[in-house]
């Protein structure tokens, strides 16, 4: 009994809720006429295509710089990469490995400034990254309007420049992990096993980084930046290649995301990108400044499936479309209890 | 203490009083003004030739026979001239709790006082609601 | 001397002066008359300066810029949905709204002061973060609620499907009753001289608040919570009504700023409130812990002229009004995050000067709280 | 003036923190007009029963207290701190509770505000009204008044010197009106030799007009000037409780740290320090809030245990840190490697310490000293493994540097078995072990870095009598059996000087004198409050 508290307190209430909740609407499904297999299906394609965006809040949270709200920075990264990659005229898997390549690039340098931003500004990282986020994503939609963009697949037809708001993959690189070695069980069930397997990779990445020498000390600088400075380590340089990495994570996320989804999204479409992601990886049992991949695959599929759900099953019961406001109260109630949950007492 | 709360509530009181003055004074009522045949109460009234109409100290109207004017009014207390066919009418009328109200001018001239009645407007049609507009994206940002 | 104090000033008020020098060579570029632009501010002036000034009460309290004044935001549009509903015109109409608004603003001022209170440090990111909470619950309440659970008479308002309010809110009834209740025209330009009435009586009264026991009480949370809690004053609760009156206070802003606009977008006016009404009053000059009246005052002018001419002055430059619209939602973004970054190293420098102040001094540390107790060695 | 009946009695007054005996039995009275001085080394119970006295919650949470505690002949029990101010006693702390932007008179009134009622009190609530700032200003010098002392009723907080910011915190508890009792903890810290002695005058003049006075300083002299009587705290007990005439400053120092000289102390042992002079610090001066380090300097042999005592916050704390990196820290520190090299150690990069073979277990154990939230075997392992690249596999010939979990447990296994630490395996948090565990984990930490030098801040803080004992028999042990050089800070004289070959004792922030261990107590208890050094200090200050 005790231990059983014990866990729901560890867990959080809002946790089991929403737990509940998902289990009830795949239980409900059947009597709905919703089809199992149709779910499923759906929800593994959306966790293939939002896990990697929900990793690239790990080594962030791990290093003690909080929930990356500046995960659109990382997004912006993703479209250079992709839309560069289509001005060079690359497709098929070329086109996506380029597409990788110049993102990570554009990563780095853009995950450097905003490391060394985050190190002058500690204890405030989470509003200042949402607004560093906002204006990057700002910015960008100027420089979309602006670069010497040329190939016409991207640029609007009758303006001659300015790229279009979503560009289609078709022809490029859609698709290109969800199709690698998919299966289908019966009418309604595919598996996109490229993409789970691309994630199962990243994921190794990440578990593998965490191991490392500097993995460690980075760990230790989120959990105690005054223990990790009197062993010698440098906690703002720690900090800074948690940004980079977690920005990189965010570039390749949301290429995986394209691939999958078909489109380029541009313009104000990176915007919210951040909200979901974090939502989902405290849904997973992440705390503020402590991450696992357990907690992002849990998060995700959680995240996902009552995104999943709510749309098909909540509208064949109440005849109404409820989804959207369900996402916005689930996401944001879950960073809210977050924010607010006080921390363990650790003094 | 009790002084306090005294004075809290009826402070609330004074604001639930003046929220209600506001409720009926503040109220829109669309007067339909007719200069139609009409059968109001029970009688039947025949058009009559153009009339003007004044409603409180709004601008005259005038309406031809078989025609039709509105005006809008807020509050409970109105005052409605009307002059045509030779006489002017004045009359001070309280309107209920209504959105709308036909009033006919051959009734009011005839001195029926049953000259006006509420009217409930028609549901907007259905061809209104074409444009699939509606369940907003939650968050989108504006444009400035 | 002299010297340092031309460089400080223009250190500290650096975000201004960019901004006037910004509006200065954008005016030409855009092609508006003066007289137009001229008009313009004053309407926007009238429409923005209460929700601005809604911002400074919790700024004295030390809790930041009050990204929770979109509660208020959202507690005057139900006002002013249930006003069109039942039909109320005028300045009846407009009261009526803000007396419903009150209470629900009050209640929704208390869960964000409460929540804000458990989030001691990281009050910004969380008012911000429980803003797109309620307006969840808000679009529960609006898109289904109304309509079918809560009466509304008038159908014209509701969504085809029988519940739900439509997008847009046609507010004909109390379109400009504020600006227009005691006209004054001065050589072609038209003056809301009753919503100026109201601002110049809200700034009054934050100027009488500030000298009230409340407002003392705020301003001693505001720089110290530890000291101010051992010497008595409740703080969490003192705290509590600072953003509960800057809600209630949004909520009227949020009336005005719809009664001159005339329509309600049901579920987009307030998603901007905050952030808009925000990077105006930083625009000003205001600082995360510093925001006056004439901050508030200068900010709107600068940040909506800069509104004005934007879009026109891109298509000028570039050919593209397009470019104007982002180059707006950067500017609002950018000044937010520019300022708390500013917030954020200054603290850093200020910790650091007082350490060194510390340095060879006095061999304890200043403003720690009492109530911590004397530690046991 | 003693005839009349006793505004504060205390009796038979005692104190348990988890099973940790920290007051016993303490009775003494004040009488109205009487200036009581209260000294006592750290850890002897003056807080405590200072905490007592103002009902501080921390006491109620660890399950109150023995004896009673009696105002004007009637019993109380505070359960808040409001509670003795509404019952007349004001204190006045060691750290300043002051609003920096507020004016000399707003902090003197914070919260007892004169007010002009108006309308709005009425709908809701006395909180509206306005501030009556005249009449604020008025009350505000009436009480500068009564303390007989020059300040500027209009003057920010923040711009005040440190003394005035000291003499607006006592305005403020005076200005109640049913003040009956002022403690003072240790006021005259910060303040100059003139602001000091303005302050005695003023509180003179305080207990003139009856108010009782009780004096906590460490300051010796001022106690002697000041107060009335003298109560001597030591070990949780009155050590000495006498009147101030008659007493010298030898007397209350040695009742102070003086227990009698037991054998155990006098046992000669073995001592590995050698002739060589492994670490020389001169000049040091260290900025760590609280522990200010001015200028210090000393020597330490190879192979020596080192004790560096004193009273808190003077800056013995501070020269660890300052050595180790940790705070910002001038001067110079030279050291001799395993080769004899003297070399100049590197301040303010914490690396660098380490690298040329320094260890530091800190004082700061939750703080500083440990990874709370991760597991033994980390905590153990993790600077070696930063500084020193052990318990690293390297994959890709050296490309990439992999955590050896297996080395990590070997290592931790060894030392969870020699240091007897309690956890259910190496993978538990440490945050749910005891604080003498925690400790125990703290020196493993140091002990696998294998350093050449170990600093050992405050290493007995609070855990329990056995812990303590094992944790300095563990330290000595190392020392026998590696000759590792150990420079041991400590609050507790008697534990320096049951482990130490030399014990440093540090004063406002200089080096006051270094003794062997078996000096007599009082020695010790001068030099702690800087009977000797203060003169050099306070020349030093001038010339500053």
């Amino acid at each position: 009994m005790n231990r059983l508290k014990q866990f729901i307190t560890d867990f959080g209430w809002p946790r089991i809720i929403i737990a509940l909740f998902l289990i009830s609407l795949f239980f409900a499904a059947p009597f709905v006429d919703v089809r199992i297999d149709t779910s499923f299906s759906d929800l593994f394609n959306r966790f293939g295509m939002n896990a990697v965006l929900v990793l690239a809040m790990v080594p962030m949270v791990q290093s003690g710089c909080g929930l990356n709200f500046g995960l659109p920075l990382g997004v912006i990264a993703g479209l250079l990469g992709s839309t560069l990659s289509i001005e060079m005229g690359m497709t098929g898997t070329a086109g996506f490995a380029m597409a990788i390549a110049i993102a990570c690039l554009f990563a780095m340098v853009l995950g450097y400034g905003y490391g060394k931003l985050l190190n002058r500004v500690k204890g405030d990282e989470m509003m200042i990254a949402t607004y560093v986020g906002f204006s990057s994503v700002a910015f960008m939609s100027i420089l979309w309007l602006l670069l010497p963009f040329k190939s016409p697949t991207m640029v609007w037809g009758f303006a001659g420049k300015g790229l279009r708001t979503t560009i289609s993959l078709e022809g490029f690189w859609s698709h290109i992990l969800n199709d690698f070695l998919a299966f289908r069980i019966g009418e309604n069930f595919v598996f996109p096993t490229g993409m789970i397997l691309f994630f199962a990779v990243i994921c190794l990445l990440v578990w593998s980084f965490m191991h490392t020498k500097t993995g460690t000390a980075l760990t230790a600088v989120g959990s105690n930046p005054e223990f990790a400075r009197a062993s010698g380590i440098d906690v703002n340089r720690m900090r800074t290649i948690s940004v980079v990495f977690s920005t990189m994570l965010g570039a390749v996320g949301i290429l995986v995301y394209q691939q999958s989804f078909g489109f380029i999204q541009l313009y104000n479409a990176p915007f919210y990108m951040a909200f979901p992601a974090v939502a989902a990886i405290l849904l997973g049992g992440a705390s503020v400044n402590k991450a696992s991949m357990v907690n992002v695959i849990v998060g995700t599929l959680l995240f996902q499936g009552i995104l999943t759900m709510t749309p098909s099953v909540i509208n064949s019961v109440l005849k109404t479309d409820m989804s959207e406001v369900i996402r916005i109260i689930v996401s944001n109630g879950m960073i809210l209890y977050a924010l607010t949950r006080r921390t363990k007492v650790s003094k | 203490m009790l002084r306090k709360l005294f004075i809290r509530i009826l402070l609330l009181g004074a604001v639930v009083a003046f929220s209600v003055f506001l409720f009926s004074s503040g109220k829109g009522h669309t007067l339909l003004l007719d200069n139609k045949t009409a059968t109001m109460g029970g009688h039947e009234h025949a058009a009559v030739s153009a009339v003007t109409v004044t409603v409180d100290s709004l601008k005259p109207v005038k309406i031809l026979p078989g025609e039709r004017d509105l005006v809008v009014v807020k509050g409970v207390h109105h005052r409605i001239t009307v002059s045509g066919a030779g006489v002017t009418v004045e009359k001070r009328f309280e309107l209920p709790f209504e959105d709308m109200f036909l009033c006919s001018m051959p009734a009011l001239l005839d001195g029926d006082d049953a000259w006006f009645e509420a009217k409930r407007p028609e549901a907007p049609k259905a061809a209104d609601d074409s444009n699939k507009e509606e369940v907003p994206v939650a968050g989108e940002i504006l444009p400035l | 001397m002299n010297q340092s104090k031309t460089t400080r000033f223009l250190i500290n008020n650096a975000v201004t002066i960019l901004f006037v020098i910004l509006s200065i060579m954008s005016i030409p570029l855009s092609g508006y008359s003066l007289p137009y632009l001229f008009q313009e501010i004053l309407t926007r002036l009238g429409r923005n300066m209460f929700l601005v000034l809604s911002l400074l009460i919790p700024i004295i309290a030390g809790m930041g810029l009050n990204f929770g004044i979109v509660l208020g935001a959202m507690a005057g549009q139900i006002g002013l949905i249930l006003v069109s509903d039942w039909n109320i015109l005028g300045m009846q109409g407009i009261l009526l709204a803000a007396i419903i608004g009150t209470p629900i603003s009050v209640f929704l001022g208390w869960i964000c002061g409460s929540v804000m209170n458990r989030a001691k440090g990281r009050e910004m990111v969380t008012s911000y973060i429980l803003g797109f909470f309620i307006d969840g619950l808000y679009q529960l309440v609006v898109l289904y609620l109304m309509g079918s659970l809560i009466p509304v008479l008038n159908r014209a308002l509701v969504l085809s499907r029988g519940y739900g309010i439509r997008n847009a809110v046609n507010l004909v009834g109390i379109r400009q009753v504020l600006d227009n209740l005691l006209p004054l025209q001065i050589a072609g330009v038209r003056i809301p001289l009753a919503t100026y009435l109201v601002i110049a009586a809200l700034c009054l009264f934050i100027v009488w608040f500030r000298k009230t026991k409340l407002g003392q009480d705020l301003r001693a949370v505001g720089q110290d919570m530890g000291t101010a809690e051992a010497a008595g004053i409740p703080v969490e609760r003192t705290r509590i009504i600072a953003i509960i009156i800057s809600t209630v206070l949004a909520c009227y802003g949020q009336i005005i700023f719809l009664q001159n606009l005339g329509t309600l977008n049901t579920y987009n006016s307030h998603t901007q409130t905050g952030m808009f009404a925000i990077a105006a009053l930083l625009i000003g000059g205001a600082s995360v812990v510093k925001a006056t009246i004439p901050n508030a005052f200068i900010g709107v002018i600068l940040f909506h002229l800069l509104f004005i001419v934007s879009p026109m002055a891109g298509k000028e430059l570039v050919g593209s009004a397009q470019i104007g619209e982002y180059f707006r939602q950067f500017i609002s973004f950018g000044i937010i995050a520019v300022a708390l970054v500013l917030h954020a190293w200054r603290r850093r420098n200020e910790a650091e000067q007082s350490r060194s102040l510390l340095r060879g001094g006095g061999a304890r540390q200043e403003g720690q709280s009492r109530t911590a107790g004397i530690k046991e060695d | 003036m003693n005839s009349r009946n006793p505004i504060l009695q205390i009796t038979n007054v005692g104190k348990e923190y988890y099973g940790n005996r920290v007051l016993k039995d303490i009775s003494f009275d004040l009488y109205p007009g009487e200036i009581l001085g209260l000294v006592g080394e750290n850890g002897a119970g003056k807080s405590t029963l200072m905490n007592i006295l103002f009902g501080m919650p921390v006491i109620a949470d660890t399950g109150g207290y023995e004896g009673t505690i009696s105002i004007n002949g009637t019993a109380v029990r505070f359960r808040t701190p409001f509670d003795a101010l509404d019952a007349g006693i004001g204190m006045v702390h060691q750290e300043f509770s002051l609003i920096p932007g507020f004016t000399t008179t707003e902090n003197i009134l914070l919260n007892s505000e004169s007010q002009k009622k108006n309308i709005l009190d009425e709908v809701f609530g006395p909180r509206m009204d306005i501030l009556d700032r005249p009449d604020m200003r008025r009350r505000a010098l009436e009480a500068i008044g009564k303390l007989g002392i020059q300040l500027d009723p209009e003057m920010c907080v923040s711009e005040m010197p440190v003394g005035h910011k000291q003499f607006t915190e006592i305005a403020r508890e005076i200005i109640r009106k049913n003040m009956k009792i002022l403690v003072l903890d240790e006021p005259t810290a910060v303040l100059t030799e003139s602001e000091a002695s303005i302050l005695l005058d003023g509180l003179k003049k305080l207990a003139g007009e009856g108010i009782g006075i009780i004096f906590i300083s460490h300051r010796l002299q001022e106690v002697l000037d000041l107060t009335d009587k003298v109560v001597v705290l030591r070990d949780g007990l009155i050590a000495h409780e006498a009147p101030t005439a008659g007493l010298t400053i030898r007397e209350i120092a040695r009742r102070m740290v003086g227990r009698g000289f037991d054998s155990k102390e006098a046992e000669v042992r073995p001592s590995r320090a050698t002739d060589e002079t492994v670490l020389e610090v001169e000049n040091l001066w260290v900025d760590m809030p609280g522990e200010t380090v001015r200028d210090v300097s000393f020597s330490v042999r190879r192979g020596e245990i080192f004790g560096i005592g004193g009273l808190a916050g003077q800056g013995k704390l501070g020269i660890p840190n300052g050595i180790m990196g940790l705070m910002s820290a001038g001067g110079s520190v030279h050291f001799r490697d395993r080769n004899g090299v003297r070399r100049t150690a590197i301040l303010n990069d914490p690396r660098s310490a380490l690298e040329q073979g320094m260890a530091f277990v800190s004082e700061d154990r939750r703080g500083v000293g440990l990874l709370l939230d991760e597991p033994v075997d980390w905590n153990i392992v993790f600077t070696s493994m930063q500084i020193q690249g052990r318990f690293l596999k390297p994959i890709f010939g050296g490309l990439i540097k992999w955590r050896d979990e297996g080395a990590i447990r070997k290592t931790a296994w060894e030392y969870i078995h020699s240091l007897e630490i309690k956890c259910t395996s190496e993978r538990q948090p440490v945050i749910e072990l005891s604080g003498g565990n925690q400790q125990k984990i703290c020196l493993a930490k140091a002990f696998t870095m294998k350093p050449e030098i170990m600093f050992v801040s405050e290493p007995t803080r609070g855990i329990d009598i056995g812990a303590k004992r094992l944790v300095l028999d563990t330290l000595r042990q190392y020392n026998q059996d590696y000759g590792t050089t150990i420079i041991m800070v400590s609050s507790e004289l008697e534990e320096l000087r049951s482990i130490c070959d030399r014990i440093a004792v540090i004063d406002e922030g200089c080096v006051a004198g270094i003794l062997p261990p078996g000096t007599e107590a009082s020695e010790f208890g001068l030099l702690m409050t800087g009977v000797t050094a203060r003169k050099t200090t306070q020349q030093q200050g001038a010339e500053q």
